[in-house]
């Protein structure tokens, strides 16, 4: 059954609408996810449990791959083992186009479609890839920083707890673009993700500056942030606002410790593309919209309570 | 000798003991003993396997084959903490020593002195440290400071420590692995000494030593090791000295370098008178 | 006086003073001085120093352990886990933690031990096995990598006011540091086990041959790690009210330098608890110290890079003579 | 026979078949049999095997570097900021990188040399100065972390030619890899600066009495070292075309791993150049054939670490008897 | 020997050494030389300084004070290198070899025989072998296999290769640190042969043992140091082999031990009658 698909596959690349097993019956297909997200991360946990869900959703096979930490030359590698396995379809984020461009081009050019997820808006066209899911990270810290402005801080922080992965540092950058335009100042904090202790006292070290609002790009530091501001104190006072969602996040967006969250609705990156590969795969059908957004989305609160069971779930 | 030996137990034995490492048979088919109150020297060349006869006693190595008796009851060492629970005390040729660790801390290593009731128990360091000082005194060493590290003591004071610490705990078995070889004659004396001393106190003592003067003086009974086999076993009475000598391979050759020595001083005035 | 100068946390000390100097002098007004500020880098300094003091016993025994980081992501995972999906008393799960550690610290020591392989590929492997097993059972569960909700855990008050309480501003985790430092400094240099571990890590065949149980001395250092993280795993548990599957990342290596800082020798044999004590808490202070100083946070890791190298240096020139046995 | 039975890198030779033994029964139909499979594993294993090669010389010279992962960044950042921002002939900016390298690999050896401190400890300070100061530097001239534009770079073809390009689906790397394994070995066992090296790790003090130069043997393949990892940074701007501040971060113990599995002790004085070779082959066919296998990447890390700790043992019962000297 | 004496350049010299280790003098004011063609014992106590002196000889320890002299130019040694470079060859009683490297790689460790052309020159591993296979067999040692570890040998045979290593290269003057300590008797005496030999070769040597019949039988002069500091020298001319043995402190001590010894005897019999 592997020899089959990939026979065909430079066809239906090459001319979807005509693909020759438009009326068949629904095929065993294989599809292939590399991200650069790792499996500790939490963001990118929901992303993969969307694609898990998707895949039992349209009954297709899924592989999903991401290196063990920030490196584009790894994640090359593992783009270039998957299509050496030649799947029916192939979904790839793509943080450093300048990396990654090689490994994906060779994918195209082996008649895979590919779908690109999260980052890469920009680049996408470009490589030969088809569709665009997600947002751009700039923007969405663009959006963070709009709304921490409209709460009328000026002096602010933005945690980043993994210096030197681009996305984050987009993040911080559109962020701190976004309050500088609003005539706030800022910088960036780095924290070590794996020590809760170290980055909240590293938080209440930064707090004696004269801090007054707070950007954590993730739930781990949004975690010891939140337990800085406890200690020193300032509660309430240091606006505090986090990218992702995770229960703790959504029951201290209730009870009024963080002001909002920034959601991306990350679970639809990795179930999408799924599903649309597989309709692509059986039927040449797909979107003609080029991307599709995914966020940002805010949760405040008057919307954590409704959001809140889903994150159990690991879905929000 | 006689007297000590004729149908007592020996407190030491071995029968056929064999081992190898790898394709080296270091020791094949080697039987001895030991009887309280006497001194048995093991003589041989290098690589005769003295030092593997010895760490197989005292339970560093286990034999492959060969019966081991302590006091008449067969047994098989399985660690150096069984040795020395039954009495045997051993002075390895490469010291068993901690070079970064205290004097007085290496002396007492594997046997701490201890104070107090469980679980406070702890290690009596003041104890410990009047024990080292005066065991190292009987002996002629004069140290600074019982806590220097033994790493920067010399050759021979490391080795002084290591027979002082064997003779202090040295219950009725004395093993010392060529004791005498890195010191001067006059910390020599004392450690035949100690020897002696042992013996009186009726140990029995395994010398491996490469001194013949030395083991003449010293010994009552004479083992004599060759690639691994033992030659025989002499008591005292049984050999002269100068038979012992020859038998340890040196006799002749010593002789011979004296002649040889000779000729090699004249034929060394005749060149240097030429090349002047 | 000639004692004093021979001890091997003398250059700790030193380090600590130093360390301390610099940033008082150069970040003083920005609260490093501050009783706040104080207690921050105190508290990073407990939690490490806790880790450092049992790793420093383990590399004088001779062992590495490089698991001990990964240990705390496990250890805190099982806690969080066995009370959140449960239902658990967090004391219980606490206990259960405990006894996971103590495990797989026994299966460290005895592979190390039995194959003679070095412990850093043992544990290095272990590191791999350990950290991996938590993410994939913790996805397999939960399906996130992160378990909170602690705080409605059954018995949380007791264990907060034991792990997460604070006096005054103070953590009570330094009260823990101080305890178990003193504690394992007594037993290192004051029992026949602290002499044991001197011998199994300076000269193991030597320590041997004198009769020391050399495999029991150094598995029992593995399962002393072992626990120590999870201790470690459990304040930051209990602190934080809960888990996630990265956490303690790093922390062997972070353990390893405050004890290298504190006079211990990587090769074994020689070393000391209190030193490891002090090279924690300059850890902590320098971690902290940047962040008062407000020095850019790009510029970190050079920042560390140099105070580390530099404080190495001023620990091994007071200390008067280089180490002999190296790396 | 027994000639063979006793060479360092025969448990590295079973392990490499026993790895493909595995993988191509269990992931054989799934494209690890393949050309374009065998191409994906040599890759990884050509670019680790060169800088394993040159980590297991140092290693056998009795010291470590954690710094190289640092340095693959710093010099293809350095590559990519000279192109990018300067408009330098990329054959220039490859020659000032591998000045760069040689100059830290010459401090690093210097620093060690001099005041005896354990190379673990320097290294690991150049490891946290150059990453700091790579990602400092970078943010400073970019405001970003990775800068790409390299094909645009003057002379981007015949660098491609000599460090990317293809034949047939294989990397030119993997000449490279093998040209380098066997300059290496023969410098190691058959010249005079080889038989220091072996001096030099194996008893330092011996070493120096007799004349051998230590310092300079230490020093040497410390540049040595970072000159490997700067041809790695090359070949990765030169092929992504680009360079981020992460890079390498990791390959330092990767290569470590790669030296043991070859038979390289860690505490120095023995080891092969091939055996490190070999060793990077396994962990290329490891890396890529978990995911030939298609295991979940939750468990990747259990995967390794089993593999790891298998393969090692393998390695070591094959070579029949357990390594002496440990850690 | 005053014939070799008298008013000739001695090959190596030097006039008030001293060296201490932090606060241990190791050596205070010791002078001493050696001619072309001739022993120079160096005798003494464990802990004297003969292995400093030795290791300030030959470039190890840099001296706090005083001059040395090779062939009347004044030289400060800054390296082992330097030494060997200007034709010293030294066996230290720490014996300077790598556990781990073959034997042939190890004689050759420093200076290796080279073949080829520059840059292609390598390490002629063929020659080196046929070498050390000739020089081991000179001094009677069967090696199975050049290649194996020095590790897995005798403390004996190490010892032997590094003295027939230190033979093979040296040059002008050799010096031997205690190198028969570790060996049999005919080991022993095929050493002595070798230093006779060297001497006859004109080569100057410095030999320090603690067996003053070895001493006595090669020495050319004698040196006596105490505590770091020179207590004269002797020519053989000058001095009694028992005058030698006194001066060695222990002269006395043996005799002593002697009759201490039959005392204890009569003791032990005693004792063992009564217990028995
Ligand atoms: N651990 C070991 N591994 C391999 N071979 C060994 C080992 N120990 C000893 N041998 C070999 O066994 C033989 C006997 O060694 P042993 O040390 O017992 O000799 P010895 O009589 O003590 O010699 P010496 O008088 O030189 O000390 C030697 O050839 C030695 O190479
Ligand atoms: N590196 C060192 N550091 C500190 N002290 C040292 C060092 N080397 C030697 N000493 C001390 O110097 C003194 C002389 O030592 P040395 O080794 O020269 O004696 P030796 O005459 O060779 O003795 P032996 O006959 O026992 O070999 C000793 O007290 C020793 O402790
Ligand atoms: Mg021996
Ligand atoms: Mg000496």
């Amino acid at each position: 059954s592997k020899s089959e698909p990939s026979a065909q596959a430079p066809q239906s690349a090459q001319a979807p609408s005509a693909a020759a097993s438009g009326a068949a019956p629904r095929k065993n297909l294989t599809i292939a996810v590399v991200t650069h997200g790792q499996a500790s991360d939490t963001f990118w946990s929901v992303v993969k449990n969307g694609v898990n869900n998707a895949a039992q959703d349209s009954g297709v096979t899924v592989t999903y791959n991401a290196p063990q930490t920030f490196d584009m030359v790894a994640m090359s590698r593992l783009i270039d083992a998957e299509v050496a396995k030649k799947p029916d379809g192939l979904v790839v984020s793509i943080p450093d186009a300048e990396a990654l461009s090689r490994s994906i081009r060779a994918a195209v050019d082996a008649g895979i479609p590919v779908i690109s997820i999260n980052s890469g808006a920009d680049v996408y066209k470009g490589l030969g890839v088809l569709l665009h899911v997600g947002q751009t990270e700039y923007e969405a810290g663009v959006g963070g920083g709009e709304k921490m402005a409209a709460t009328g801080v000026k002096n602010v922080l933005c945690v980043n707890h993994e210096v030197g992965n681009a996305s984050l540092d987009l993040r911080c950058k559109g962020f701190l673009d976004a309050v500088a335009k609003a005539g706030g100042t800022g910088r960036v904090l780095s924290v070590n993700a794996a020590d809760p202790t170290d980055s909240q006292q590293k938080v209440s070290a930064a707090l004696t500056g004269g801090v007054d609002g707070i950007l954590t790009l993730g739930p781990l530091s949004s975690n010891a942030a939140l337990a800085a501001l406890r200690q020193g104190g300032s509660l309430g006072k240091v606006k505090l606002g986090t990218f992702d969602l995770t229960p703790d996040v959504l029951s201290g967006i209730q009870g009024g410790e963080l002001e909002f969250a920034i959601d991306q609705q990350q679970y639809l990156q990795g179930y999408l593309p799924i599903v649309l590969l597989s309709q692509y795969k059986q039927f040449g059908v797909l979107p003609a919209g080029g991307v599709l957004p995914t966020g940002p989305g805010f949760v405040t609160r008057e919307t954590a309570s409704r959001v809140i069971e889903l994150s159990k779930q690991g879905i929000r | 000798m006689s007297s000590l030996e004729g149908g007592r137990v020996p407190l030491l034995e071995v029968e056929g003991l064999a081992r190898s490492f790898g394709k080296v048979a270091a020791l094949e088919d080697v039987s001895m003993n030991v009887h309280a109150g006497e001194v048995m020297c093991v003589l041989g060349d290098n690589g005769a396997g003295k030092s593997t006869l010895i760490k197989t006693l005292s339970g560093v190595h286990l034999p492959d084959r060969g019966i081991m008796r302590i006091a008449g009851e067969e047994v098989r060492l399985k660690s150096p903490r069984e040795a020395r629970d039954r009495g045997i005390a051993t002075v390895y040729q490469d010291l068993a020593m901690v070079p970064m660790l205290s004097i007085v801390r290496n002396f007492f290593l594997g046997a701490e002195p201890m104070k107090g009731v469980w679980p406070f128990r702890w290690f009596d360091l003041g104890a410990a440290d009047a024990v080292v000082r005066t065991e190292l005194e009987k002996m002629g060493i004069r140290v600074r400071n019982t806590s220097e590290a033994v790493g920067t003591l010399s050759g021979g004071e490391r080795q002084s420590i290591a027979i002082a610490r064997a003779v202090y705990f040295g219950a009725r078995v004395l093993i010392l692995d060529e004791p005498t070889s890195a010191l001067g004659v006059k910390q020599a004396g004392i450690v035949l000494r100690y020897v002696a001393q042992a013996r009186a106190r009726g140990c029995g003592v395994i010398l491996v030593t490469h001194n013949p003067h030395h083991a003449w003086l010293i010994g009552d009974r004479f083992t004599i090791l060759n690639r691994g086999r033992s030659q025989g076993t002499f008591s005292k009475d049984q050999i002269t000295r100068e038979e012992l000598i020859q038998r340890m391979a040196g006799g002749r050759e010593l002789e011979e370098l004296t002649h040889e020595l000779g000729e090699f001083k004249r034929e060394t005035t005749a060149r240097v008178a030429v090349s002047s | 006086m000639r004692r004093i100068l021979n001890r091997p946390e003398l250059g700790a000390a030193c380090g600590v003073v130093a360390v301390w100097l610099f940033f008082a002098s150069y970040a003083g007004g920005s609260g490093f001085l501050s009783q706040a500020g104080a207690a921050t880098y105190l508290e990073i300094a407990s939690e490490l120093g806790l880790l450092a003091v049992a790793v420093s016993m383990l590399m004088i025994a001779g062992e590495f352990d490089l698991s001990v980081g990964s240990m705390i992501a496990a250890c805190g995972m099982t806690i969080s886990l066995l009370c959140d999906r449960l239902g658990w008393s967090l004391w219980a799960a606490i206990a259960v933690a405990a006894v996971l550690a103590l495990a797989v610290g026994l299966l460290n020591g005895l592979v190390v031990t039995r194959t003679k392989l070095p412990s850093f590929i043992v544990t290095l492997g272990t590191l791999f096995i350990l950290s991996g097993a938590t993410i994939g059972v913790t996805r397999l569960v939960t399906g996130r990598t992160q378990v909170g909700g602690l705080r409605q855990a059954l018995h949380y008050a007791s264990a907060e006011t034991l792990f997460a309480s604070r006096i005054g501003v103070f953590s009570v985790s330094i009260l823990w540091w101080i305890g178990i430092t003193v504690l394992a400094s007594w037993v290192l240099l004051r029992t026949r086990f602290g002499n044991w571990i001197f011998g199994a890590g300076g000269a193991p065949d030597a320590a041997r041959n004198l009769g020391v149980p050399v495999a029991r001395v150094k598995i029992a250092m593995f399962m002393t790690t072992a626990l120590c993280a999870c201790l470690i795993a459990t304040f930051q548990a209990v602190k934080f009210t809960g888990s996630d599957v990265l956490r303690g990342t790093g922390k062997e290596l972070e353990a390893i330098l405050a004890a290298v800082l504190g006079g211990t020798l990587l090769t074994g044999g020689h070393g000391s608890v209190l030193g490891a004590a002090l090279g924690a808490l300059i850890f902590g202070m320098v971690q902290q110290g940047i962040v008062f100083a407000g020095v850019d946070s790009d510029w970190y890791k050079v920042f560390l890079g140099v105070m580390l190298v530099g404080a190495v240096l001023v620990n091994t020139y007071v200390r008067g003579r280089m180490v002999e046995a190296r790396r």
